[in-house]
């Protein structure tokens, strides 16, 4: 079985027209010691067969309510963007090399690029990276391609810690010096810290704003004391806070010079982990070592607007060896639902799933203080927090699960030292109902454990 | 009189023209508790809020859903056009698929969900995992490279942490044939490599001879397509692998063109050590206008524990994440395009392994069908003599010349009558090529049909060559300037420009 | 040299033309037991069984996604067109009742599902019968009618059943104004009654004098809209239901343009008995094409022990199906068109009192609104000086005198600018008509575009009628000949044609 | 809160063009005292929270295995099917009045209208009625209509009990005379008891194959009794059956005039009991007394094929009291979904699910025969079937829901003396799994209610 429309006579008549007798002479140019072994993949099976195993594995796990957050956020997506994003006409394209064909595509990839520059208050976008993470590495070395020469990079410790993972594994090779820097009580990067550290070699320095501990960093100081050591600022951010906090356009005297981040908050289901979408906007000066695609608007014979990729020549299809990046495929799809939901919510209804995040994380806050709970780190936050339990994390969660609640990311998972923090966040998904659940439940769990 | 479509219909608007200040797409209120909610935003720093709200559109649900709506319609897609564009793997994208990976059970997962209440989708992966490494002949998979250029690096990183492990760090060469695809020199250079090109010779087969001179001990190992970016099947590929092993490099299989030989061959018997498949191609997931895909590695013995983590292993019925003893690390985010993942695993499964092995069959049937038509009908075939594969490439040489219409103006005729074009000028070293993929789920029809419209093409080009260097016509925009478009960047929507309209209309 | 989409695609294909024997959407083979389920054909005596098979088509799934996702896009739709089709009510039709409608938990429901593993379909539908008989000042709702003219039927039925009871069975007449709608009078008929009908007044209104002088002991009832389909809202609507009262007779309400009034004003505090809602038109649920919607009856004191049934009780906190005690019993096979309900049911808890006020509200101002802007630009208003209600009516009698070009060249034309014309020649007594609909979720844009477009198209039936006469020039086909569709009929596809046609390729 | 577009300055500036001042201006024609009500409806509420409460709704009943029948039929939808019928451009259009801007649902009908001509076997078919039962009614309506005097119909006491109500309730006004024929032991219609009906007066006979029992009635001896009588025959047909047994059009010497279903098996889901459609197929002497919608192909300016509304004087837009029918909207949106399911099965599909499907019920009733369970009609059927039951049936299915297990329809909910026994099926949807847990759980309920 398989999705082919071949007749018997079909492919009775294409052999006779290409002259051989059966399928299997058209593999002849194929090594004999290559052909004849066994798979062991299962049969083939109907359409309804394995819809009941696929529905049987989604489901072998129960529905839990989510707080965690550390990087994917859990939105409440208008089921318009979805409807829209599944049809056959933006599923089913391919990267729109044939732009008189692709203006749908392109289109709304010039409308993303407009969307994410305000978002950010930077100049450019461009159509996507992987995804958060990789957007990071990539702005890595465009950074260092921008410097030139330099190639040492302060990444702090409090950047999202798969974030510094992937950041090392995917610029080592090239040679790039990273620089770890501490935190404070308050769960922010050191400045002191950070004036220790040499400007000379200085490329850029990453600022998670909020940080992984969802703590909010001083940005303006930050990114002026980069610009000061003649080094590019690279802002990581989430894009659904940028409704309510201070656009990386705008830190500092001269703002970020590359601002990346996962675009998964806006209307891309957590889906288990993917797909996502890295974005990355930044100067105009920059526009040109920009990894990824571009699309730039353009007139047709008639003088018509239309749209085209453009600046392909930083691109590895065109410039192979000396491209910018790797990235060919990128995440389109998943730019088109963020590119609609931004459209139905707006900058207000952004503003508004922010808030009312806030007021969620804060009521859970507020609701576990009687517990003994309390907030690991001094600093403001908006809906992610890392909270100090009275009993170990991990026991919490295990706690937590028997009622049916993934209560967050115990930080010992990352650092070594923190055993009884927990990184908690509720969005606006949360209603009153189940805040007041996890209350009950996390005052039982600790309870059960001796108490605070 | 002007009666097109193209001439009374405005040109399409942006949203940003649609955009109306406050408006609001009111059902997407989301709080009884606004003013509760937002009175925290004066709890925060001056210095840290926004002062002026982004410029997001300000539209209606309905204005959203019929602009994006109305856009879509501006695609070609495989849902409603053939689309044989080589080397993508423009086929059918199961539904059925579709629906698997948007199972509620799913959507609502967070990727960090304790493992404890994750164990379907883990099993799932590690189904695939299990069953790439089957269809490949390899011993090891990890899914999280994000596509196929990912799974590239990945493989050359792992190439990379071979040699290192093993102080063999001299080796700074990667080999790659002039045909190859962008991507794969690409990675090389990230890996920190210097890219080696090697020639093909004039069957479209790797130049054995410039192989065996280029190797040595700078060598740190070859990418390598088969069957090739020429569209045929490299012939001599163990011997190449053994030319490359005995120098001590390692041979990388860039898997973008494995649809061709599912169930037939496996790169692992080839003497391949590692390989990255493109699950958006071979495995029928939807490309969604440019992504996303999924680009799982796998890997034979030698490089299994340098594997990129996390990766799914099973220990006594429960399923768990795992980092490989020498992982070369995290590639990214979280575990790769799970939504993707969902979808290939549903469509090996429905498959099986007939279904695979007659997917690749019958690819390559339509391929060499497509390919002996056009060649009795006077197209010139670059490789002729040689099976197709699952692609083939031909060539307008001559119609340049004589007509002085080009490949593209071939291409973009095509999209005149409903065919989306074939990959144009690539591979690079070809002059005015198309490289033409017709995939296994396209009917015989279909192909005949393509024939048809190619020889009425050839007619025009000869008797009304300005129609086809015109070309297209009956699309929403008529040929586009690709120059203006990279010299005068116009890379966002100009508010000022809009914002004039506007006042100008009152 | 033709260019134009309609002159080099070739015309559109049948599913059957693109069929061929022998082919399966072998994705779709259901059983790995079919020898075993074949054989058990033979079981059956040979006179019961089908000799030979329908000729179904014979296509892969791919064939059947991208025939069908082309033939849509031959379609307007509110998702892609404004539709200001009059007494339709073509407004935006929520994608988050979709959703609620696709929940597989309802999908799986059989409609004989046990009631007490029922209770949440149950209690939706209760709310839903609570909450239209409260929009419409009634008393109790049944849902199970499957569409407006079954609405109708339930309605005139439940009139009957009343009289009948009360033993008053000589009333044999039904009035109907000249412009209510087709169902009104073909459903009177349908119940056994003659129809009568009354003119109207140059105003738009009723002719009172002419109800007083047909209401009499043969009046079973009148069927009335308010606002009526001349889009104007009937003033004396308190005297008229006293008249009929007053002579003994019923008064039914055709609740399809219900929309204007939402939140403003309740048929049941104007006098009538009797009503039903078109959920597809009021409750934004789609249309479809042609259908399912939902006509619900809702029914003052009087009327609620005819209700048909079944309908949904409430008791002790348990939702249960009932009968209501002199019913008129059950008028079609389950329980009318659930997911249409479902759709209702979401629309109406997400707007809410105050968002339901608001539909009608503007609703009202935008067809207000269009109607100033084209009295303003010199358009026949047939009831200038009235307020519009959600629609009104404009004439081109003028023009086709003038130009000789009447309201459905307009209408066609229309299409070719992308908007779908209003509804023409209805109500059938105002010549050259078109009742302009605009609804409450189209923005002042796209109503002045209209404008626009409308004095464009009085142009050309100026300067070059022909343009209109023979418009559409761009849609998939040009104006089609409906005398010759009814002359020779055609009803199906000729498979002779077909194989003829076919045989000939080869 | 609604869907609507308007800005503040949108209404100011169209209350200005209108000539008021407020838009309660607008309704000051309606009489004062019809206005200043009280709404009792909830107040307004965001997509999301709706969505909440309509899931909450959805799952507040657990799924359950269902093997209820009984003129609605669970088959498995390939996922292709709604995702199409799903877009915007079928979904949101009207009616194709306007025939130019409509070629796609129109072409869709006029393929329907084909595949059901080929699936019954019959001249031609209409668009759609509501469903089975309605449609039954119409056709004993049009029966009537083209038997000019004859107003005598025969209804067999084995036809659906829905479908028999909604006749009546649907002719009875128009004075049509329903005469009701009983069945014999084996539940098929009693051919003597036919005998005793004075062909006087007789405008047609129903035969319902099979009859709500499952049961397969002599359909050959059935029509051309009628057609002896001067009557009509008027089939009512489940259409999946119709891959495997004798299509209408062949029944007896000259087939049946009108054949009527409930078009639901083809591809729409349960959905707790619609949209379903009905479908009408007749001899082409009918035609013209047919109701609903019907499509006709034609030619345009230029001579190309294209699909239009046709015999529209039939209907009640144009004819009003004369009208064939009342109905006005139909089912469109279902028989577009029907017609995508019948290309993707085809008649080899279709011929699958229906040979699977007995296939099922069969190894049920095997399976139950131990249990002391066995058929309670002998005769033929297909994939439903009567089974008595060794206890109350109304107690066994109490008793299987317990286990998950909606087992089938009670027949003393319509027959008051056949208390123990109920009608049950399995379609190919159903596992052997399934099946095996069929089995057992009934073999416990009627354990513990006595045994055999
Ligand atoms: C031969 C070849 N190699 C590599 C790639 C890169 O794969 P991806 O686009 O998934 O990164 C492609 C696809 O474009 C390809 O065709
Ligand atoms: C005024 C009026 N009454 C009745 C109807 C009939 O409603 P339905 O089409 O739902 O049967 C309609 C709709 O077409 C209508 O506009």
């Amino acid at each position: 079985m398989s999705f082919t429309p071949h007749t018997e006579q079909d492919i009775q008549e294409m052999l006779a027209t290409i002259g051989v007798s059966d399928i299997s002479d058209l593999f002849d140019e194929i090594p004999a010691s290559l052909k004849g072994f066994d798979l062991t993949i299962p049969n083939q099976q109907s359409e309804q067969a394995s819809s009941i195993r696929a529905q049987a594995l989604a489901e072998m796990d129960k529905p839990i309510a989510n707080y965690i957050g550390a990087g994917a956020y859990e939105h409440y997506i208008p089921a318009a963007v979805w409807d829209i994003v599944g049809r056959g006409e933006f599923m089913t394209a391919y990267t729109p090399y044939q732009a008189e064909a692709s203006q749908g595509t392109l289109q709304v990839i010039f409308e993303y690029q407009t969307m994410m520059t305000q978002l950010t208050g930077m100049d450019v976008s461009n159509a996507s990276m992987y995804d958060g993470a990789t957007a990071l590495a990539e702005a890595v070395l465009m950074s260092v391609r921008a410097a030139k020469k330099a190639r040492n990079i302060i990444v702090p410790k409090n950047l999202h810690p798969h974030y510094r993972e992937v950041v090392r594994n995917l610029t080592h090779a090239q040679k790039i010096q990273l620089i770890e820097v501490d935190f404070t009580s308050e769960g922010t990067v050191d400045l002191s810290a950070l004036k220790d550290i040499a400007a000379d070699g200085l490329a850029a320095l990453i600022i998670s704003q909020p940080n992984f501990f969802g703590s909010l960093e001083d940005v303006d100081a930050l990114t002026d004391w980069a610009h000061e050591q003649g080094a590019l600022t690279i802002g990581v951010v989430n894009p659904t806070s940028l409704a309510v906090i201070k656009q990386p356009g705008q830190w500092g005297q001269a703002g970020a010079d590359i601002v990346v981040g996962d675009g998964q908050p806006l209307g891309v289901p957590l889906s288990g982990g993917g797909p996502y979408f890295g974005f990355m906007c930044c100067t105009q000066k920059l526009v040109r070592q920009m990894p990824g695609r571009i699309i730039g608007q353009t007139v047709d014979l008639d003088g018509r607007t239309g749209y085209a990729l453009t600046l392909q020549a930083r691109e590895q299809h065109i410039r192979r060896s000396k491209a910018t990046s790797n990235i060919c495929t990128n995440q389109g799809l998943a730019v088109t639902a963020a590119t609609i939901y931004m459209s139905i919510l707006g900058a207000e209804g952004l503003e508004q799933v922010a808030t009312q995040s806030m007021l969620n994380t804060r009521k859970l806050v507020n609701g576990l203080t009687e517990t003994g709970v309390a907030q690991a780190f001094g600093s403001h936050f908006l809906y992610e927090v890392a909270l100090k339990l009275p009993m170990s994390a991990e026991a919490f969660v295990t706690g937590m699960l028997e009622h049916g609640i993934d209560p967050g990311l115990p930080l010992s998972r990352y650092f070594a030292d923190q055993t009884d923090v927990i990184l908690v966040c509720a969005t606006e998904t949360k209603t009153q109902d189940h805040l007041d659940a996890f209350i009950a439940a996390a005052t039982q769990v600790i309870a059960a454990n001796g108490g605070k | 009189m002007t009666i097109g479509n193209n001439s009374i219909s405005p040109p399409s608007q942006l949203i940003f023209e649609i955009s109306k200040p406050g408006r609001r797409a009111l059902s997407q209120m989301v709080s009884t508790q606004e003013a509760e909610a937002k009175a925290l935003l004066n709890e925060l720093p001056a210095a840290l809020r926004r002062e002026e709200k982004a410029r997001l559109p300000e539209v209606s649900e309905l204005q959203a859903v019929r602009h994006y709506t109305n856009l879509s319609r501006k695609n070609f897609s495989i849902d409603t056009n053939f689309y044989p564009l080589g080397s993508c793997t423009m086929k059918y994208n199961p539904r059925g698929a579709h629906r698997a990976a948007m199972n509620p059970g799913y959507l609502q997962r967070h990727p960090l969900r304790s493992q404890q209440v994750n164990q379907g989708l883990l099993k799932l992966l590690h189904e695939l995992q299990d069953w790439i490494a089957d269809l490949t002949g390899m011993q090891q998979t990890s899914l999280t490279p994000m596509a196929g250029a990912q799974g590239e690096f990945a493989g050359i990183a792992m190439i990379q942490a071979y040699h290192n492990a093993r102080g063999d760090d001299a080796r700074t060469e990667i080999i790659v044939p002039t045909a190859a695809h962008g991507t794969n020199p690409a990675t090389a250079v990230m890996c920190g490599y210097k890219v080696r090109e090697i020639p093909i010779e004039d069957s479209g087969d790797v130049d054995v001879e410039a192989l065996k001179a280029a190797v040595g001990p700078q060598t740190a190992g070859l990418m390598l397509t088969n069957p090739s970016t020429c569209g045929v099947f490299e012939r001599r590929i163990k011997e190449i692998a053994e030319i490359v092993h005995e120098a001590g490099g390692l041979l990388y299989y860039d898997g973008a063109n494995m649809n061709a030989i599912l169930g037939q061959a496996r790169p692992g018997d080839m003497g391949f050590d590692v390989l990255h498949l493109n699950l958006h191609k071979t495995f029928a997931t939807p490309h969604g206008g440019g992504g996303p895909g999924a680009g799982p590695v796998a890997v034979n013995a030698k490089l299994a524990p340098y594997l990129p983590g996390p990766v799914v292993e099973e220990k006594d019925g429960k399923y768990e994440w795992a980092t490989p003893s020498d992982s070369i690390g995290r590639l990214s985010s979280f575990m790769g395009n799970v939504g993707v993942l969902i979808r290939a695993h549903y469509y090996a499964m429905t498959l099986g392994r007939e279904g695979l092995t007659d997917a690749g069959a019958l690819a390559t049937l339509n391929a060499n069908y497509l390919m002996a038509r056009l060649e009795k009908e006077g197209f010139k075939v670059t490789f002729s003599g040689r099976r197709a594969t699952h692609e083939f490439i031909i060539s307008f040489q001559k119609e340049t010349k004589q007509y002085k219409v080009n490949a593209m103006d071939f291409a973009k005729r095509l999209l005149d009558y409903g065919f989306h074009a074939p990959t144009t000028y690539f591979p690079l070293l070809i002059p005015e090529c198309w490289l033409i993929e017709p995939t296994e789920t396209e009917a015989k029809h279909e192909l005949d049909r393509f024939v048809d419209v190619l020889i009425k093409i050839r007619e025009e080009a000869i008797n009304s060559p300005e129609v086809v260097k015109q070309a297209p016509h009956t699309l929403p925009v008529k040929r586009l300037d690709d120059v203006k478009a990279a010299r005068e960047l116009v890379l966002k929507a100009d508010f000022e420009q809009i914002d004039a309209a506007k006042a100008n209309q009152q």
